[in-house]
């Protein structure tokens, strides 16, 4: 055990830190819920790709820098700490990506990887369906090889699709065979958006804004080289995408470790009225010390992948604690902020309150998405711990 | 000793929750989200004619003279239903508060007043230091604003205001620019702070009794989504973990109610547990509906994080009336002072003794 | 509502304070686990009954006094402000009792009631067995009637049963119909102790002492005029007592309100050191308001059952009530008592803790006995709620 | 940046797990509380003669020169086992606090008493003021024991004891009686008090790394017992009640392993950030074993009430733990004076800056 970063790390931190400095919007960007927003965000993930940091973990070759995942670290802290922008295309480089090098031919990834990480293709996912949420397996939409066998021709109804709204490919689970049932018979398949037969509802979040959508395909027809994996194989390439999610990349741990230093400082401006409720300390410190026990539970992960090891089922733990995590500390602020602390930005009176009432808003969904704890939960007891099912 | 409603009360409360029910719908809601007031005067004079806005007016001034403990059932109807109206301020925090007035010039206001409030052709609205902002302003015919230890009542002419949006479409939250000035003053001294204090005690029962309706609310709609939804193969509501984040919810929310009727009566009564049976009140029914809101959120899954689920419009409330007439400190700090007191009341034999 | 005490309740509490005043025994009684202690709180039943408080509620014929169920609050009220010895005959007078009330012949009544409030019979449950604890539709027990219907001869094992010990009698419920399932075909038994062909293995608890016993039938006759209800409805006679034990009579609310009221002692003793742990205080206050949302729900309750009530499904949550308020007073007693939280009470360094460490392990207990809260949340929520099975 | 153990370091954790697992049972606690010390020497020879107890003594005095860091995976499977030999307080509280003396008596100790530990003739116990009792006085060659801002070596002789029993058995607190003396002073002044800090620090990291293990005993028991019990017809642990009560074990569980490791890496490496590290890894596993010890008892019913079933003897010791070594609130309020002081380094990157 070394706890001290190499003199290359020191240096790539500088680097990091160097561009952000010069390169950070000095206004925050505006939401990526909103048409202007997702504009604006789509161009910060172009300059990013400009200056090779769209997703550095990627090869050179696909305009990334080799790093590995302590380097990785090392971006996210210097990132969240300047206060750079949301990555609106998170499902694509964070999931997708990954997971298209491990299942994809190499002109898949010649035709994919780049468009992700310029920002010129935004990614979302296809999982969900009506009747299929934490049932994944119950999924209906239907792909049925066209009798020429160029095509699957697409049928059915996804939901939930974060940021569909504006995206501009899908990725998700289609029932190729089907006489299938359950986790069988799914395939893994690439969906531009613009095809004709696709029509994307928006549904309103909390906010009200378009965040997710449903995409419904009447006959829609996608070329068989967009079939990620095997056909009938979907399940296993889908589970490696949910293994990213749950584990390191979807919530680097720079995030939390920023609100809860926002938090310590909320709570500082307001200690006189914070500390009428006891209770509110005490949330401060724990809300400090989880998002450094997430933090360094993500760099030992880290090491030992970098080491060659393997992430395993204790990964299910991490969503459960950072999803608690999040919406606890976004809690403790609105106890702080007290009656101001249901204030909308814009309200004249809500100026110093920031954007807490935002992220409290998008902590409720930190549990139920990427899996439900519930769900989680059922992992980690019969896969992790062993019991019986 | 009997600690029951009666059979009168009981039954009131049943046909208003029909009669709210019916009439208060989700659609009827997201539509007066869209208007520019936010709200509604067919809907007053609907509740005008169901006999709400007269209930707490004295008989004298042409009401039903009703105190804070008959009225509570009807606050707690009214969170059931997210009413988009400020009933249970009127009702419970004005009126009794126009009632207190004395001289002459509290007498002309209760003269001009009470009576038309109790007929619907009036609502008045009062603002406290320590509410951040004044409720509903926009429609308001008067407002009694507190300054120091001192209340005013003002009309329109009298002040401007803001709008301040929260989180819960359904709220309308103003700051108030105004002067004090003799005319205004309708209440100065001991005399004033009794009235603030009691007018701070009865928001914060209806708060109480409100977090109640709408814990309840979330509960039956929750269990009604979990029984239509099915995943793997059966209703989601037939899963342990989903049975168990309601029923926690169900205990807690079985615990608030009593404290809420203690503390109702005591206002009534004017009993000197008042402030701290409220406060309890307070705030065991607002925790109840802060977990009411997270668990069954999380039984909802995403469709309860979407605008058109009709979650929302309780949850949002929910969580705003933790921290509304008087933060969460405030009330602790209540309830600390009386028990961690020398030779403090408590312990068994001293419930109902005050 | 009307919550002004009557001149006549004002009274009543008068009486039983004074007479409590003059006949509590100024030391505590020694642990009702003890032989010795048994013994002695044996001899406290016989001296309530001859005050005639042994079970206020009952008819005056059996040693009660006729008293409703608002007396029986104001009674409890002041036999736990007293600091009066703990009830060893708990499971007669409570829970026994009010099902012989209801299911028992005159001639059950005549012979059992009055043995059982002079503290002559001391009774225990016999419910559990080794297969069937929270799944109580499992019990094997058999009672088998004999040849000339003169006896049930009993065979099998219990387990968990209270002070069995030292214990006259028992009641269970026993399985009469051989072909019967689950809970068909199950009849509720009483059982004198000293029969022959019955063996009682104590089961020391957490704190060494046997709190409890195993039950070991072997071909043991019982008359069958100690068969409480009819033959095979032993289930509806059982789910009668376990109402009354959820529900109002087993913890009464004196006895939460008075731990609350000696915790804000212990706090305010310990204030300094108490309130360097944020938590504690707020945990204090909690104690006290939630012994008294109990208290009032308890009389809101009784206020009901004496106009003619009944009581209901929601029951259930009085049990996860007090058994968690219970758990978590005695975890902030704990906390305040710091590093001597952990002495037996005879360790020199104990004195002034008190007997919270005792509390703390009994209160492990709470959330487990008398149907665990994981089974109460189940019937909350199906029977309560209505959510599907 | 490596925040691994090594192939060795991982190694020699099983082994050890291996032969602690087999040697010490359930049995030979129970049968070791029926004894008037408690405490075996045949089971300290057995410790001497995988290594333990020479761990941390530096090879120049006998030992094997290791760290608080190689020693933590070893203290938490003692914490597995609930280990009844004051092995982790020796080697980590005790032979570090030696090796630290100096001066003509400070070096005269240490060559009196490091070799004797490391060969398993001797055991020492530190007695601080934070601590209310001396652990194992009975059975210590000598006793370091601090008075203000100053320690005392002390033989058996010059102090007499009293028992503290515990609602643990294996634990052995003292009341201990002494007198200062000039021949008994081994350090003064802010020497003693940086000798005192850092043997808080190792008592706090070790207590924390032995609850981890605690935790995990806890959890496999349970998850053992809960497969094997039946009820309505399948195993208990297959109900999702059971299931989650676990899962929520094993979340906190995981995310208290590593804030152990950063503090024993802190300790071994003298950070400046130790006394925040060790801290917060006391409250993490603290917190984690104490809702271990609430769920397991639940999963295993009335059992987990019983005297016979072992898991008594792991949740009474994640019980006292908890206010072990500093009692919540010191380690809350170090964590506290950290965050809160001005320009405090917290926030991404800061991690490892220290």
């Amino acid at each position: 055990m070394d706890l001290n970063y190499t003199e290359q790390q020191v240096a790539f931190r500088a680097e990091v830190r160097q561009w952000l400095a010069d390169n950070v919007p000095a206004e925050p960007l505006p939401s990526f819920d909103t048409a202007e927003g997702f504009q604006a965000h789509r161009e910060w993930e172009a300059k990013l790709y400009e200056g090779h940091w769209g997703m550095i973990t990627w090869p050179e070759a696909m305009g990334g820098r080799g790093a590995d995942l302590l380097q990785w670290l090392i971006f996210e802290e210097e990132y969240y700490a300047a206060g750079a922008p949301l990555r609106v295309n998170q499902n694509g480089i964070f999931l997708l990506g990954p997971t298209m090098m491990e299942y994809g031919t190499e002109a898949q990834k010649q035709r994919f990887l780049t468009g992700m990480a310029t920002g010129k293709d935004i990614w979302c996912q296809a999982w969900s369906e009506p009747n299929a949420g934490s049932d994944m397996a119950a999924i209906r939409a239907k792909a049925e090889l066209s009798a020429d066998g160029q095509h699957y021709i697409i049928n059915g109804q996804k939901t939930w699709s974060t940021r569909a709204v504006w995206a501009d490919w899908a990725f998700g689970m289609f029932r190729t065979d089907p006489e299938s049932e359950r986790h069988r018979g799914l395939s893994f398949i690439l969906v531009p958006l613009d095809l004709e037969g696709i029509t994307v509802r928006p549904i309103p979040q909390l906010d009200g804004l378009p965040g997710f959508a449903e995409i419904f395909f009447d006959n829609v027809k996608v070329p068989v080289d967009c079939l990620l994996g095997e056909e009938g194989k979907g399940w296993s390439v889908a589970m490696a995408t949910a293994g990213f999610e749950r584990g390191l990349m979807l919530r680097s741990p720079a995030r939390f470790q920023q609100t809860a230093k926002r938090l310590v400082e909320l709570y500082k401006e307001n200690q006189a009225t914070a500390d009428a409720d006891p209770t509110v300390k005490n949330a401060v410190l724990k809300a400090y010390m989880d998002a450094e026990a997430y933090t360094l539970l993500t760099y030992q992960t880290a090491c030992r992948l970098v080491q060659g090891g393997k992430i395993g089922p204790e990964s299910s733990t991490n969503k459960i604690f950072w999803s608690e995590l999040d919406r606890d500390m976004h809690a403790a602020a609105m106890s702080i902020l007290g009656a101001r602390a249901e204030l909308l930005a814009h309200a004249p009176a809500a100026e110093n309150v920031g954007n807490w009432l935002d992220g409290w808003l998008f902590s409720q969904s930190g549990p139920i998405y990427a899996g439900t704890n519930e769900i989680q939960r059922n992992i980690i007891a019969e896969r992790m711990l062993g019991m019986p099912r | 000793m009997n600690f029951t409603f009666t059979e009168d009360q009981l039954l009131f409360q049943d046909s208003v929750r029909d009669f709210l029910v019916n009439e208060i719908t989700a659609e009827s809601i997201r539509a007066l989200w869209e208007t520019e007031t936010g709200r509604s005067d067919a809907l007053w004079q609907q509740l005008t004619e169901l006999g709400l806005t007269a209930m707490t007016v004295p008989e004298a001034m042409g009401g039903l003279g009703m105190t804070a403990l008959d009225f509570i059932l009807i606050a707690q109807e009214c969170g059931y239903v997210a009413l988009p109206a400020p009933l249970v301020h009127v009702a419970l925090v004005a009126v009794p508060l126009l009632d207190q007035l004395s001289g002459v010039s509290g007498e002309a206001l209760k003269q001009q007043w009470l009576p038309a409030i109790a007929e619907g052709r009036a609502k008045v609205m009062v603002g406290l230091e320590q509410n951040a902002f004044v409720e509903d302003a926009h429609t308001a015919d008067i407002l009694i604003l507190q300054r120091g230890q001192a209340l005013y009542a003002l009309t329109p002419e009298q002040f401007s205001y803001t709008l301040n949006e929260s989180v819960d479409p359904s709220r309308k939250l103003y700051s108030v620019s105004w002067q004090t000035s003799e005319a205004s003053l309708i209440a100065e001294g001991e005399q004033a702070q009794c009235l603030i204090d009691g007018a701070m005690n009865r928001g914060a029962l209806g708060v109480a009794a409100e977090a109640l309706g709408l814990s309840q609310r979330m509960v039956d709609m929750t269990v009604s989504y979990t029984t239509d939804r099915q995943q793997f193969g059966k209703p989601i509501g037939s899963f342990q973990a989903v049975k168990h984040l309601m029923a926690n919810v169900a205990v807690k929310l079985e615990f608030a109610k009593t404290p809420v009727y203690k503390a109702a009566y005591a206002v009534a009564e004017q009993l000197s547990s008042a402030n701290v049976n409220v406060s309890h009140a307070k705030l065991a029914a607002t925790e109840v509906a802060q977990l009411a809101a997270r668990n069954t959120m999380q039984c909802h899954g995403a469709m309860g994080y979407t605008w058109e689920v009709d979650l929302q419009i309780f949850m949002k409330k929910a969580w705003v009336y933790n921290n509304a007439w008087g933060v969460v400190a405030f009330h602790q700090g209540r309830v600390s002072d009386f028990i961690f007191a020398d030779q403090a009341a408590i312990g068994a034999g001293n419930t109902f003794v005050a």
